[in-house]
């Protein structure tokens, strides 16, 4: 545990934190000026969730102790995973948890949570979303490994860390075959997890085309506000994960305040990037039913299968 | 001399008392008294044995070594189940109208003649009489198949006898061509006595020797109930009252097998182990395959544990070919733990036949359902031993049939070996099947059901029990047994 | 006497018993079946004689009468019986294999009894029994048609004279071998055979209260 | 892909600008809100007029988005109800069970006539009332149906912005 | 005496003697003395294996028992972890047992008598040192559950049905054992396993492929694995619920321990082929047991399945450690097969819970149809805790159980990769990847599959009268439950509680000195740069739940949290007949496996007598059949079937036929030795 995963450690998740409504209201914008639209301004996200902090919480009848607590662990994995991921730092604050498979786990624990909180209202639509979370997660879960299989190989290690410094040390790595393919694999999935376009739609009010929406339909206030600020660090989780697993540079390996400030922009600089990218793909995108979905899926399962046997056989 | 001699006359003298004094309930027990005095001295017999070696009675008829001696303990324990559970079977038989105490009667008779006619099969040392003894045990069991007289019953008697009497007739012819070898073996005549044809087999002639191994091994394989003469069994066992069915499928099957036993050391001694290994492999692998094929489709559960019979002596005559101390130690076990497990089954099938009125397999249209919610106990020692029968763990069955395959493997017919245990595989799944659909499930209402609730007597009670507990500890350990298995075994291997 | 009478007498008696055996194939009523398988039962005890004879053996002289007294004597007698209770059905009705066929397969069962036989003719020593040896085929060929008998004839009747038939055909090959297997094993099998004869008679008496007829193929409730 | 890319070049902002900011002065609850308003609208018996003025409202020209207002599909979601239409027998008890459902401090906003006095369905005999006879209504918006604009102008009375 | 010793020797007597006092004591207090003594069998059986783990080890021969081949034990490290094993899960069944059986109506003798033997039996069986031994164990195993699964047969007809299939395919599976290692005491000295050890050696490649491939059909099918698992979603579920906590947790293990003794340790590791076949079955397996487990709607059936599946998982383990350890890599075989092995223990200690659990809902609702369960927080929470731990245990979730053992297969198979050009090296390229997905998608299915049981069994409204009055169980099947849950917690924390000995097992099992696995809060792994603390990620989470529910104290407005309708969109009461259940919960997953699962769908639409335009009902039945056992099942029982009925005519009562079958016998005899003279 050295000083310069510490400060990551409290670093990260601050930024993150702070910073992923921001990101999401980057997004809304883009989307909205592309639509011609003026936009509601990057700053939306956060008077949302202040509001809904400021709001009235609601515990629907018949529902159970899964149900409240669901956002807090949602929130919580999240959080944990923002301390330990080398996004800013190289070093983790807790390496022992910096590993790729229990970050992967741990985002899949959250969503979990929220399926069950979703079944546990015991509404059709609860039902419906968690359902449908489930069915991507179990399709996602494959790919996402064998991404990370790819991506460990040849570094020998499924710590984050070790991951993110050999690429720093060997940056032709990064335009070989096994990357290219194993970070358009990873971006379909991250797409499918944080469930924008074309998977699911998070603005839609159409509940047949809800997945994520459906589950939460119950939450109100604080609650909500837990879950949408989740979601929005999820978003910024995930990006943060596929812009240092590929495009490490920038990341500060020493402690002193400037490699600091440098990671710290850097991050900022390339998940900002990656969001205004995901939100103005999206708006060429139309959402897949989801029964095309697992078809999606399968091709991204096929790239990371192919950036595996890459990594082999043309090492 | 004495102990020699009892296992025949006793059972005579039983017989002689139940024509003079007829069945009835101060006599009723008199046949089991009989069987706990062969079994008695056949424990006596080979303690005497172990001790001192063979011995030899009335000019040399009798002979009884360790083999024998083994033989006759299965006689003797079978006998005791049987005769123990005969009681309660007669007087419930009798309470049913379907049979007298006339009928009574004959069966005691005739069922102390055919113990006695065993006894005498185990011990003759001449296999000219040992044939005598049993085609004996046929005329004895014919009437004893025909009890009750009803169409079913005439049939199979006249089956049994027909079949029998034809398959042992080349039995007789083998025995007359074997004589005929050794009345010109190069060094004098030898007769048919067993243990001089067998310390002088290598003088025999190969070519008729040959010819009378071959009729020797499908004639008392006839009676042993092997294929292809087998087809009068189900029949008969079927037909034949609980007890006899006991006796007949527990032992006499084995006592024929026996002679098979006897015949095989010869036939290796002059024609070398080939020879009598692919004959009894042959009939062995045929026995089950007509086993396996005829039960899957069975729905009789009393010509179930006939096919089932058909199927053990398989495995004994598969062990038989394998040769060598183990298989044959093993075979002998098996023999043993055969006719326990069978004589258990055939009286709990006897009794089930009793309290349900079918012997039909449970289905959809009725037969045998549900049994062990009305009869607990009956259920629970007939389903224990089918469990034994398949050859599970702790009955002896399990060790055996081990030993058996272990045997095989190790002899190189592992091939032959591995379809046998294949067979038994099927047959087992099979066994375990219908007697599932007997057993468990909820017992069914209306016509047909198991609708008498009649408490099992407790002497039948203590036969099932005890024989199944017999088995077991014969699994768990054969202890002073095992002694005599392997003696008995060297009495086969040795001459060679 | 001397050695040429001696084979000619034995032939005699061995070409006996193998015509009645053809006989009782050929023959379909069983009233005269019977009385072929009295003949048969003297040729064999003729045979049994001439055997005695040349071997001055009265003891096989003994024999001979007990072989005369059983299979001429009281099996014949026996089967009449059978056959008086048997009211109407004296024929044997449409054989499983008809009569030509089965005169056919008799030929083709007697090559193959001298095919099998020939180890046994080999073993003979020449000189004294060597004649007797030589007809063992004939035994043989008695015993198979025998079974082949039991497996084709629908008549109970019919089954027990084919069981017979083997019978004395295994008795003929005993004698033909080594004159007998000993007098307690001779007496016992004469012993079974009888008391089998009686049992299958009984039965056949059963059969016909229960069944009404003895046509073996009615036998057929137990079946799988 | 390059076709859509060109087209929006071309269109670039359709967005009319925003007229001047219609808030005097909000209400508490509006204020308590800080220009954040997700809206629930609730159909009580409209004829389908104000739905589509609504949509408009919302689409890329009046563009209500910018304000801060934002449509949900959850009541537990919203701050505000919109409701049209006269409210209708049958939906008399949805309604009060929607506001019920909405998480205080909560606003409800009538558009159009039929909601603020029936319109041309008063006295029919399927209708209950005006939404006010049913839930307390904060926010009043005219018209049959109200013009894009005037919903615009209402609903940036709640947003404040 | 040795610990090993007095365990084991304790174990058998504790066992035998509450068998006997099972049959003597009265009905009152037989299911508290079968449970206590089955309770004393198994914490001997603890004793022993852990004794065996930790060094001590027992040899003892009994050749005066089983006639004919005689019994010798041995305990050594390998068997010790599996008795461990199997004495824990007895542990709990057995506490569990005293209450279950009584309100059961299983205090009757046969189920209290045969339960504890059930156990002896079990522990013996990784034990035993020579061939008759180890197959008299086995088969005993079979027979004591076999009795056990139809205990409740006269209340269920499918019982019967499920003790036919069990009965016939566990005594396949004992035939491949008792063939496959006969063939292999063919070639030794005698039937001890030292001498099938010292024979293994110089065994051809051909001998010891055939006893390793027909081992393993037997040993998989114990271990419920394709295609000979089609006893065991049947078998385990009809069992009584603490049965079934023993089959699927502790039974299926002597099957893996038989693949690795005789893998590894007789037959020494054999050729590359034998452990691709391994690991592939176990992919295979692995993903079609959860995606069976994801279709199905019965409780307990699904537990099976996902038995299949976690034995999968354990398969892969063996299998890679065999490829590892035949390609050289003997470190990285180590840390595979105490994977393996460390997803044995993690599994016992989850798959009881969970059957434990699922027995509690039958004993409180009467019901196993998820579509008919939910909402039994509300009436058994204890319940409902402890099944919520066990399926967080089963989803490879962290915190749960499963999560450090996979987490350690897939190190193992990620760093499976040899450089290039090494021997194997081009399939294991191809084999790692395949496997590392399989075991994804395991891990995602296993999620969704346990998120179906958990949140529509026990959360949302009940959707049957009987889920709604559900009633928490008795004391002891909560303490039962409750130990079983201990051991979950303690495994998912504080793996390395274990994982030093299990790496010391595998360490031995194949023949490497350094155990492949150590640390003492985090994980470390020899000759891999992984370490993972289980312990530390909980904290880390409970800190950030703590700091985030602090957090909202402050953001958040002091506002009482009101209780409200659920938003039913304004209509009318929700119904429970309105919520998704399990079948719909799995529609999509089963939709898009399509192909491989096969549903078979039907939707029978009732009109209305007067018009058909008016719907009286509409009917919909999904069955998701098996489709191996489609496949391969179906023709070969039709086969059988038809083997049976054309046998038939071989018994047709004709007694001319019968004698003609000697006759051509006879003759075609006499023909043979004429010619062959």
């Amino acid at each position: 545990m050295s000083a310069l995963g510490i400060v990551g450690g409290v670093v990260q998740p601050v930024l993150i934190v702070a910073g992923s409504p921001l990101l999401v209201g980057v997004m809304r914008q883009v989307r909205a000026r592309l639509e011609g639209r003026a936009g509601p301004g990057v700053g939306q996200p956060w008077r949302d969730l202040r509001k809904l902090f400021g709001k009235e919480r609601i515990s629907p009848r018949g529902t159970s102790e899964v149900f409240r607590v669901a956002p807090l662990v949602l929130v919580a994995t999240t959080l944990v995973v923002a301390v330990v991921t080398p996004f800013v730092t190289t070093d983790s604050a807790v390496d022992p948890v910096a590993d790729l498979f229990a970050v992967v786990a741990l985002l899949a624990l959250g969503a979990v949570t929220l399926a069950l909180a979703g079944l546990d209202t015991g509404t059709a639509f609860g039902g419906m979303g968690s359902s449908r979370e489930m069915t991507i997660l179990a399709l996602v879960e494959p790919t996402l490994l064998v991404s990370i299989f790819a991506l460990s190989v040849r570094v020998g290690s499924t710590n984050l860390g070790a991951i993110v410094s050999a690429t720093l040390h060997d940056p032709v790595r990064v335009i070989s075959p096994v990357s290219l393919l194993a970070a358009v694999a990873l971006i379909i999935v991250i797409v499918a997890e944080t469930g924008r376009l074309p998977v699911d739609n998070p603005s839609t009010h159409l509940e047949l085309t809800m997945v994520h929406e459906a589950m939460v339909l119950e939450y109100a206030g604080p609650d909500l506000a837990l879950v949408e600020l989740a979601s929005a660090m999820r978003m910024s989780v995930f990006l943060g994960l596929l812009a240092n697993l590929f495009l490490p540079w920038g990341i500060a390996s020493t402690a002193t305040p400037i490699a600091l400030l440098v990671g710290v922009l850097a991050l900022i600089i390339k998940v900002g990037l990656l969001g205004v990218l995901l939100a103005a793909g999206e708006v060429f995108l139309a959402k897949l039913r989801l029964f095309r979905v697992p078809e999606l899926l399968a091709g991204s399962f096929l790239l990371s299968l192919l950036a595996v046997a890459a990594s082999f056989f043309l090492a | 001399m004495i102990t020699l001699l009892a296992p025949i006359i006793v059972p005579v003298l039983g017989a002689l008392g139940y024509v003079v004094a007829g069945w009835r309930r101060s006599t009723a027990w008199v046949s089991a008294g009989s069987a706990v005095l062969v079994l008695a001295t056949a424990i006596a017999t080979a303690l005497d044995v172990a001790r001192s070696g063979p011995r030899t009675a009335i000019a040399g008829l009798l002979r009884v070594d360790a083999l024998s001696a083994f033989m006759l303990i299965v006689i003797g324990a079978v006998a005791l189940l049987a005769t123990i559970a005969t009681p309660a079977f007669l007087r419930a038989e009798i309470t049913a109208g379907r049979a007298t105490a006339r009928t009574a009667t004959r069966h005691s008779v005739l069922v102390q003649l055919f113990l006695a006619a065993m006894a005498l099969a185990v011990l003759a040392a001449n296999l000219g009489v040992v044939w005598v003894a049993i085609e004996a045990t046929t005329i004895v069991t014919a009437f004893l198949v025909g009890q009750r007289r009803t169409r079913a019953a005439v049939e199979a008697a006249w089956k049994y006898v027909v079949i029998c009497s034809a398959g042992i007739a080349l039995a007789l012819l083998g025995t007359i061509v074997l004589n005929y070898a050794a009345s010109r073996a190069p060094g004098g005549a030898v007769g048919l006595d067993l243990a001089a044809l067998a310390a002088n087999a290598s003088m025999l002639d190969s070519g008729v020797t040959r010819i009378a191994v071959v009729l020797l091994i499908l004639g008392f394989g006839t009676k042993a109930g092997l294929a292809p003469l087998h087809a009068w069994l189900p029949d008969a066992h079927s037909q034949a009252p609980a007890p006899v069915s006991a006796l007949m499928s527990g032992v006499l099957l084995s006592v024929a097998f026996y002679a098979i036993l006897r015949v095989k050391v010869i036939a290796d001694g002059a024609l070398g182990t080939g020879f009598a290994r692919t004959a009894l492999a042959v009939m062995a692998i045929a026995s089950l395959l007509v086993a396996a094929s005829l039960l899957l489709a069975q729905r009789d559960y009393k010509r179930m544990l006939a096919y089932s019979s058909i199927e053990h002596l398989g495995l004994v005559a598969l062990g038989a070919a394998i040769g060598g101390p183990l298989a044959l130690a093993a075979v002998l076990l098996h023999i043993l733990g055969h006719g326990l497990a069978k004589g258990v089954l055939f009286l709990g099938a006897g009794r089930i036949l009793q309290v349900t009125g079918t012997s039909r397999i449970g289905d959809d249209q009725g037969g045998v359902r549900g049994l062990a919610a009305r009869h607990p106990v009956l259920a629970g020692c007939v389903g224990v031993g089918v469990l034994a029968l398949i050859g599970l763990p702790p009955f002896s069955l399990f060790a055996s049939e081990l030993g058996i395959a272990r045997a095989g493997f190790a002899a190189g017919m592992g091939w032959v070996t591995a379809a046998a245990l294949i067979l038994v595989l099927v047959i087992a799944a099979v066994l375990v099947g219908h007697t599932s659909r007997m057993l468990l499930g909820t017992p069914p209402d209306g016509p047909g059901a198991a609708t008498t609730t009649r408490h099992l007597p407790w002497p039948t009670a203590i036969a099932l029990v005890g024989g199944l507990l017999a088995c077991a500890t014969l699994g768990v350990t054969a202890g002073p047994l095992s002694s005599l298995l392997h003696l008995a075994a060297d009495t086969l291997v040795g001459a060679r | 006497m001397n050695e040429t009478l001696f084979v000619q007498l034995l032939d005699l008696a061995c070409g006996g018993l193998l015509l009645t055996a053809v006989l009782v194939l050929w023959r379909r009523e069983l009233v005269v079946i019977i009385h072929v398988f009295a003949v048969q039962g003297a040729a064999l005890a003729a045979l049994v004689g001439v055997l005695a004879v040349h071997e001055d053996s009265i003891e096989l002289g003994a024999v001979a009468a007990g072989v005369l007294v059983l299979r001429a004597g009281v099996l014949p007698y026996l089967l009449r019986r059978a056959l008086a209770s048997a009211g109407e059905a004296r024929r044997e009705t449409r054989p499983l294999v008809n009569v030509a066929a089965s005169l056919l397969t008799a030929a083709v069962l007697t090559l193959l009894a001298y095919a099998v036989s020939r180890p046994l003719v080999e073993l003979a020593p020449s000189g004294l029994m060597s004649p007797a040896t030589q007809a063992i085929p004939i035994g043989l060929t008695v015993v198979l048609i025998g079974f082949f008998v039991l497996v084709t004839r629908r008549r109970a009747l019919s089954q027990l004279v084919g069981f017979l038939l083997m019978d004395n055909g295994i008795t003929a090959v005993g004698f033909l071998t080594t004159s007998g297997v000993g007098l307690i094993v001779e007496l016992g099998v004469s012993l079974d055979v009888l008391l089998a004869v009686l049992v299958l008679q009984i039965l056949t008496a059963r059969m016909r209260e229960t069944f009404g007829d003895t046509d073996l193929d009615e036998l057929r409730e137990l079946r799988d | 892909m390059l076709g859509l890319l060109r087209k929006i070049r071309r269109t670039g902002r359709v967005a009319e600008p925003a007229p001047p900011s219609p808030v005097v002065d909000r209400s508490a609850v509006a204020a308590e809100l800080g220009g954040s308003v997700q809206i629930r609208h609730v159909d009580a018996g409209s004829c389908n007029g104000c739905e589509v003025e609504i949509g408009s409202a919302f689409g890329p020209v009046y563009d209500a988005e910018r304000y801060g207002a934002r449509l949900v599909a959850s009541p537990r979601h919203a701050d505000a109800l919109v409701v049209t239409g006269p409210v209708t027998r049958n939906m008399a008890e949805p309604l009060r069970r929607t506001y019920e459902a909405v998480p205080g401090p909560k606003l409800v906003v009538a558009v159009g006539d039929c909601a603020r006095n029936c319109g041309v369905f008063a006295g029919a005999y399927g209708v209950a009332g005006a939404v006010r006879d049913v839930v307390p209504v904060d926010v009043e918006i005219a018209g049959c149906p109200p013009r894009p604009e005037a919903i615009v102008e209402g609903l940036r009375k709640l947003t404040g912005r | 005496m040795s610990l090993v010793a007095v365990g084991l020797g304790g174990a058998l007597a504790a066992g035998v003697l509450t068998a006997l006092a099972a049959v003597v004591v009265p009905r009152r207090v037989r299911s508290a003395v079968a449970g206590t003594g089955t309770v004393v069998t198994g914490g001997a059986g603890v004793m022993a294996g852990v004794g065996a783990m930790t060094g001590s080890s027992l040899s003892v021969a009994l050749p005066g028992l089983l006639p004919l081949s005689g019994v010798s034990l041995t305990l050594d490290a390998l068997g010790g972890l599996f008795v461990a094993v199997t004495g824990g899960v007895a542990v709990a069944a057995g506490v569990y047992g005293i209450s279950y059986t009584r309100s059961h109506g299983l205090d009757a003798r046969g189920v209290q008598v045969v339960f504890p033997l059930f156990v002896v039996a079990m522990l013996l069986v990784p034990a035993a040192a020579s061939v008759g031994t180890f197959l008299v164990c086995w088969e005993l195993m079979a027979l004591f559950s076999l009795l056990l699964v139809v205990a409740e047969h006269r209340h269920r007809p499918e019982v019967a049905q499920a003790g036919r299939w069990y009965a016939v395919m566990t005594h396949l599976g004992f035939v491949a054992v008792l063939i496959g290692l006969l063939v292999f005491v063919a070639h030794a000295a005698d039937d001890s396993f030292p001498a099938l050890r010292e024979a293994g050696r110089h065994l051809s490649p051909g001998a010891a492929g055939l006893v390793f491939v027909v081992t393993l059909a037997g040993f998989a099918s114990k271990a419920g694995i394709l295609p000979l698992h089609a006893w065991l979603p049947r078998a385990h579920p009809e069992a009584p619920s603490h049965v079934s906590a023993l089959m699927s947790a502790a039974m299926v293990n002597p099957g893996v321990y038989g693949l690795v003794r005789v893998g590894f340790d007789l037959l020494g590791g054999g050729t590359l082929w034998w452990w691709l076949l391994v690991l592939a079955l176990g992919a295979v397996s692995a993903v079609y047991g959860i995606l069976q487990a994801a279709m199905s709607t019965d409780l307990k059936r699904l537990l099976g399945q996902s038995t299949t599946e976690n034995m999968g998982l354990v398969l892969v383990g063996v299998g890679a450690a065999g490829v590892f350890a035949t390609s050289g890599n003997r470190v990285l075989a180590g840390v595979a097969l105490a994977a393996a092995l460390l997803h044995v223990i993690n599994h016992a200690a989850f798959k009881t819970l969970l059957f434990l659990a699922a027995g509690s809902v039958l004993h409180g609702t009467g019901a196993r149809d998820l579509d008919a369960l939910g909402g039994l927080r509300a009436g058994m929470p204890q319940t409902t805790a402890a099944f919520g731990l066990g399926a967080l245990a089963a989803s490879a979730l962290p915190p749960g159980t499963a999560f450090v053992s996979e987490w350690l297969l897939l190190q193992a198979l990620i760093h499976g990769l040899p450089a290039p050009g090494a021997t194997g090296g081009t399939a294991a390229a191809i084999a790692m990847p395949l496997a590392v997905a399989a075991v994804a998608l395991t891990a995602g299915l296993a999620v969704a599959t346990f998120v179906k049981a958990f949140g529509v069994g026990f959360l949302a409204k009940p959707r049957s009268a009987a889920a709604g009055n559900a009633h928490e169980s008795p004391p002891a099947m909560l303490v039962g439950m409750g130990l079983a849950g201990v051991a979950c917690v303690v495994l998912a924390l504080l793996p390395t509680l274990v994982l030093p000995a299990v790496g010391t097992v595998s360490g031995v099992a194949l023949g490497v000195g350094d155990p492949a696995v150590s640390g003492a809060v985090t994980v470390r792994l020899a000759g891999v740069a992984g370490a993972l603390s289980p312990l530390m990620l909980t904290l880390a989470l409970l800190a950030a739940v703590v700091l985030v529910v602090g957090a909202v104290r402050v953001v958040a407005a002091r506002r009482a949290r009101r209780a409200a309708r659920l938003w039913d969109c304004g209509g009318g009461p929700m119904s429970a007949r309105m919520e998704y259940t399990a079948t719909s919960f799995a529609e999509p997953l089963q939709r898009v496996f399509d192909d491989v699962v096969r549903p078979e769908q039907d939707v029978d639409v009732t009109h209305h007598e007067e018009s058909r335009y008016l719907v009286q009902a509409v009917e919909y039945r999904r069955k998701v059949p098996d489709r191996v056992e489609r496949r391969l099942y179906e023709p070969v029982l039709a086969a059988v079937a038809a083997w049976g009925r054309a046998g038939r005519r071989l018994a047709t009562g004709s007694v001319h036929r019968y004698l003609g079958y000697g006759f051509y016998t006879l003759c075609a005899v006499l023909i043979l030795v004429a010619v062959t003279r």
